[in-house]
């Protein structure tokens, strides 16, 4: 099988093509991939373990920072089990305002999806025009919730902030914004043929192998799996909402970015049909500090796919067991199969298509270095002098520049 | 049909009823808590059993993931299954803490293949029948019998160098 | 009909369009109203009940009681993650929160603020 | 002598070339930032990032060929500076020419390709080992298509010295029309060339880092950046004497190198907004594309210019 003339090509921990350290051995005959092998973990944070270190009130904002992107996912995620196991009915403004939350969440990691996915392929202008159309998105989150990223607007019993009148009208004048601009990046996707060439038959996953493989998300719908947790397991207010599931028959590249361009368009429609709808009255109600023992299973829909809550509490004000199966760690089994037969070329985008997010993936990480390590590894303090020391020995010395530099600071 | 309290039935219910006349031990042990969410306790002399009629006949064909956890005396191991991405199973069995192995279920869902690995990893239980593999998700110089999210296990016991970052 | 280059009218256009970028430092980001940045601590309104320290996620809160009713806090800024807990769980809402985001540093014990019990807003930096 | 020291030294050889690189590299960074509606850089920032690349370490890799690997960015540098001595800026005559001086510049241009590929092939890491292959595999999809658009124009005017084809068609405004379809040949070859978008595959930031250049740090980085630079000033200003040869005949000096920078401003401007306008190709359908399009293009080119020859007057 292992051809001798075959490179070895590893791709990351550290690479340009991931965001995040993760790292494919790549076996390569010509341009060609014969062999893909994903070794996972360079992430792994001990989140799970601090869970249940750690008190719920504690645990809400850690596990908001398993993942950057779709902070409000895990959140609500973890709530909403939460308050299951607590008996709690959160009021029905406090869900409303989640579920626009989680929609403008879908906006804004969808459209970055795009601009990465751009990059990729070499296409820097559309990760810029893309990227600056989603700083509107961004702004309404930041008016919104009071930041961009980690919204830290859930609570346990409902949500932390109100929603204002102005607010409101801002959101609905960034949905018109973005709607216009989703349009056009639509008719760009369809018709900019080097786009369409460097898309479409890329990354093929059948039908069959994206159910066997367990794929969800954007890429289980992009080959034709009608799958979406908001309509087959409603949660927060989406039962009252109307919405279309996407999906494509492609199988390819090109497939998962139409199913993304048209939940951008559903999301719009949904964020318009919340301002609408949103009812009147309180955001939360009291929760207490200590969980009764129980347990609960919580789905939710991120932007990547089904994103997975298992909370098992024990009567105490700290969680027994939090389990969390983010939404790329299902996908990326499929990402071997995808690759193989593919060019090199292709493996950027093959695996930015499934819109990995590696922090949410792993969640614990070595806490010490061992011994063995430590002949090869270098801190940020070895590094610093030795940096210091070699520019010295050029005749440049910057430490009285970086003194005034620290005291003006 | 023709008894109305049957045609009231819920499909969780059908599902626990399904089970409860299936495998007459489950009597009692399957728990549907809410809609679309159902629990089922086995003892793990069962569960390959009823693991495949499951998957097999009742349509539960997609795995949401496997979830480990240390519950004092013995690892509970749960099976997240899902049908139509709409209902939830989760079964439940349990290993003893003496030499804990559990098998395989790649040959049904390859997709359990990592999740296995994390709970091989994490907590420590021999996962028989999984083929070798890189490890998932702890480094590859992790020393053996470390496993984190065993109860007894803290970050920062037993005189280990831990790094303030 | 498929073709390359269907970007290009956007392109020109951009030309002579306002850059949508700016010149950070010289020109400064407005952040919105109730931008989660620096906390603020209003000392004659602690009752010292320290539910903020149980709450925050990072310990960067730490209140000491330094006489009679008084109480000093120390915010650690590199440990504190701006959200915003102890604000909601402060019940005399002795903590408030800015919108002052570049918060950055180069000396680590600069980051260390101390909040003293007797000025309501005048912070003393730790040394 | 002297003179001939001036024209390598300072103008239109080294010295000039460095100041045109910076300045066409700031024109190209900052006209495709305000393509992509950015403000982009400011005007020193090409300088800063030269004078930021000096000053770091070099590092030159265990496994690579010290003498190849250090050689290599002075080879690059030197063939991209060599044929503007060939190229006529201020008058009908170049600094240098004789009858085949367009043959010698096309081959120095590939021979800066050569310099990439072996620099990378001995670097011995498998981003620049692959980019590397991909460079000179890119060369034998380009280099016919643009060798035989360049050579069209030669055959029409019946000369294989840049100066005498600049001096014909001074002379016989009118016969410029015909080679209009070999210049947007040689446009989209060039690309190909100067590895730029949709063609920048050996350099595949995404997938192969840098390409042949990723070992590459320090001093020998400023260089290979600033031969990419000269690549692109050279290359476009063959492209300007040989399709664009106007204004030659005006008699002071000044107004036709006043003509050329304009000329090669509007063309690298053109490159820029096509280099931001596409996403990057893959290798196999790159080498499609020219062997489908681009080759039988140049080709035709070349049979129309023979017809031609035959029956327009001289």
């Amino acid at each position: 099988m292992h051809d001798p003339r075959d490179v070895q090509v590893p791709i990351g921990p550290q690479h340009p093509a991931l965001k995040e350290p993760e790292s494919f051995l790549i076996s390569l005959h010509g341009e060609k991939i014969t062999d893909a092998t994903i070794k996972l973990g360079y992430n792994h944070r001990g989140i799970e373990k601090g869970c249940e270190e750690r008190s719920y009130i504690r645990d809400l904002y850690l596990v908001e920072r398993i993942c950057g992107i779709c902070s409000h996912s895990h959140s609500t995620c973890f709530v909403q089990a939460v308050e299951e196991i607590a008996g709690l009915e959160i009021p029905p403004r406090a869900k409303y305002i989640r579920t626009l939350i989680s929609e403008l969440e879908r906006i804004h990691s969808h459209l970055l999806w795009l601009g990465v996915a751009g990059h990729e392929v070499g296409f820097d202008t559309l990760l810029m025009y893309t990227w600056r159309d989603r700083e509107v998105v961004m702004d309404v989150l930041a008016l919104i919730s009071g930041n961009r990223v980690n919204y830290s607007m859930n609570t346990i019993g409902g949500v932390r902030r109100d929603i204002t009148p102005k607010q409101k009208e801002e959101v609905l004048k960034a949905t018109g914004i973005l709607e216009e601009r989703t349009k056009y990046y639509i008719w760009l996707a369809q018709n900019e043929s080097t786009l369409l060439e460097r898309l479409s038959k890329v990354g093929t996953l059948s039908r069959d192998d994206a159910e066997r493989l367990g794929a969800v998300g954007p890429t289980a719908r992009a080959s034709g799996i009608a799958h979406d947790v908001r309509k087959d397991d409603p949660y927060a207010a989406y039962a009252e909402l109307d919405f279309k599931v996407i999906t494509a028959n492609q199988c390819d590249v090109y497939g998962r970015t139409l199913v993304r361009l048209g939940e951008l368009m559903e999301s719009y429609s949904m964020v318009r049909q919340i301002m609408q709808k949103l009812p009147d009255g309180p955001i939360s109600i009291k929760a207490p500090r200590k969980i009764p023992a129980g347990q609960a299973v919580s789905r939710y829909e991120a932007p990547r796919g089904e994103d997975f809550h298992y909370v098992r509490s024990n009567g105490t004000d700290k969680p027994d067991r939090v389990k969390v199966r983010a939404p790329t760690l299902a996908n990326i089994q499929a990402v071997a199969k995808m690759l193989e037969g593919g060019y090199l070329a292709d493996l950027p985008i093959v695996i930015a298509a499934i819109d990995p997010c590696f922090s949410c993936t792993d969640r614990l990480i070595s806490l010490r270095q061992t011994d063995a390590q430590s002949k090869n590894t270098a801190t940020w303090e070895s590094l610093r002098l030795k940096g210091i020391e070699w520019y010295k020995s050029k005749g440049i010395d910057f430490s009285s520049l970086n003194k005034k530099l620290a005291e003006s600071l | 049909m023709q008894n109305p309290e049957v045609r009231k039935m819920t499909e969780e219910e059908k599902i626990k009823q399904e089970l409860e006349e299936k495998f007459s031990y489950l009597k009692d042990t399957v728990v549907v808590k809410r809609s679309r969410r159902i629990f089922a306790n086995l003892s793990p002399e069962k569960f390959d059993e009823v693991f495949a009629y499951v998957v097999k006949q009742m349509r539960f064909n997609a795995l949401c993931t496997i979830t480990g956890m240390d519950s004092g005396d013995t690892f509970t191991i749960m099976y997240h299954l899902n049908r139509e991405s709409r209902i939830v199973l989760t079964i439940e069995t349990s290993v003893s803490k003496n030499n804990p192995a559990i098998k395989t279920i790649t040959p049904i869902f390859p997709n359990a293949d990592i999740y296995e690995r994390e709970i091989m990893d994490l907590l420590g239980i021999q996962v028989e029948g999984l083929p070798a593999g890189r490890r998932y998700p702890l480094p590859d110089n992790w020393p053996k019998n470390e496993h984190p999210l065993r109860k007894d296990w803290k970050a920062s016991a037993s005189g280990k160098e831990t790094q303030n970052a | 009909m498929s073709k390359p280059g269907k970007m290009a009218q956007q392109l020109i256009k951009s030309l002579f369009k306002k850059p949508a970028t700016i010149n950070y430092p010289a020109q400064k980001s407005e952040m919105a109203e109730g931008f989660r940045g620096k906390l603020k601590f209003k000392a004659h309104l602690c009752i010292g009940c320290k539910l903020c320290m149980r709450d925050c996620p990072t310990d960067a809160i730490v209140i000491r009681k330094v006489g009679e009713k008084k109480f000093e806090a120390e915010i650690d800024i590199a440990k504190c993650i701006s959200c915003a807990q102890c604000v909601d769980s402060c019940p005399a809402n002795a903590l408030d929160i800015t919108p002052e985001f570049e918060l950055a540093r180069l000396d680590r014990m600069k980051l260390k603020v101390l909040f003293s019990a007797d000025t309501d807003d005048d912070t003393k930096e730790k040394t | 002598m002297l003179k001939a020291i001036f024209y390598i030294l300072v103008f239109p050889g080294f010295l000039f070339l460095f100041m045109f690189g910076f300045i066409a590299e700031y024109v190209d960074r900052k006209l495709c930032a305000r393509f992509q509606n950015r403000i982009g850089p400011p005007w020193f920032q090409p300088v800063a990032d030269f004078i930021k690349l000096i000053s770091k370490e070099k590092i030159i890799p265990q496994e690579a060929d010290a003498t190849i690997f250090i050689l290599m960015p002075l080879l690059a540098l030197a063939a991209s500076i060599a044929p503007i001595l060939y190229i006529p800026i201020w008058s009908e005559h170049a600094a240098f020419s004789f009858d085949g001086d367009i043959i010698v510049v096309l081959y120095l241009l590939t021979v800066t390709k050569l310099a990439y590929f072996l620099g990378g092939w001995y670097s011995r890491s498998v981003y620049s080992m692959i980019g590397a292959v991909r460079s000179l595999t890119q060369l034998f999809a380009y280099e016919v298509p643009l060798f035989l658009c360049i050579l069209a124009p030669a055959m029409l005017a019946d000369t294989w010295s840049l100066s005498g084809m600049v001096s014909f068609y001074n002379h016989h405004l009118g016969y410029w029309f015909c080679n209009i379809l070999g210049f947007a040949v040689a446009l989209v070859s060039l690309l190909g060339k100067l590895e730029k978008v949709p063609f920048d595959i050996p350099e595949a930031e995404t997938e192969i880092v840098a390409g042949a250049f990723t070992e590459y740090s320090g001093g020998l980085l400023a260089m290979l950046r600033m031969s990419l630079n000269i690549e692109m000033v050279t290359g476009v200003s063959l492209l300007v004497a040989v399709f664009l040869p106007f204004g030659l005949k005006l008699h002071s000096p000044a107004v036709i190198v006043l003509i050329y920078l304009a000329e090669v401003f509007l063309i690298i401007a053109v490159i820029t907004l096509l280099r931001s306008l596409f996403a990057r190709l893959r290798l196999d359908q790159m080498i499609n594309f020219c062997w489908k399009y681009l080759a039988p293009l140049a080709l035709a080119q070349v049979v129309v210019n023979l017809i031609l020859k035959g029956v327009l007057p001289r």
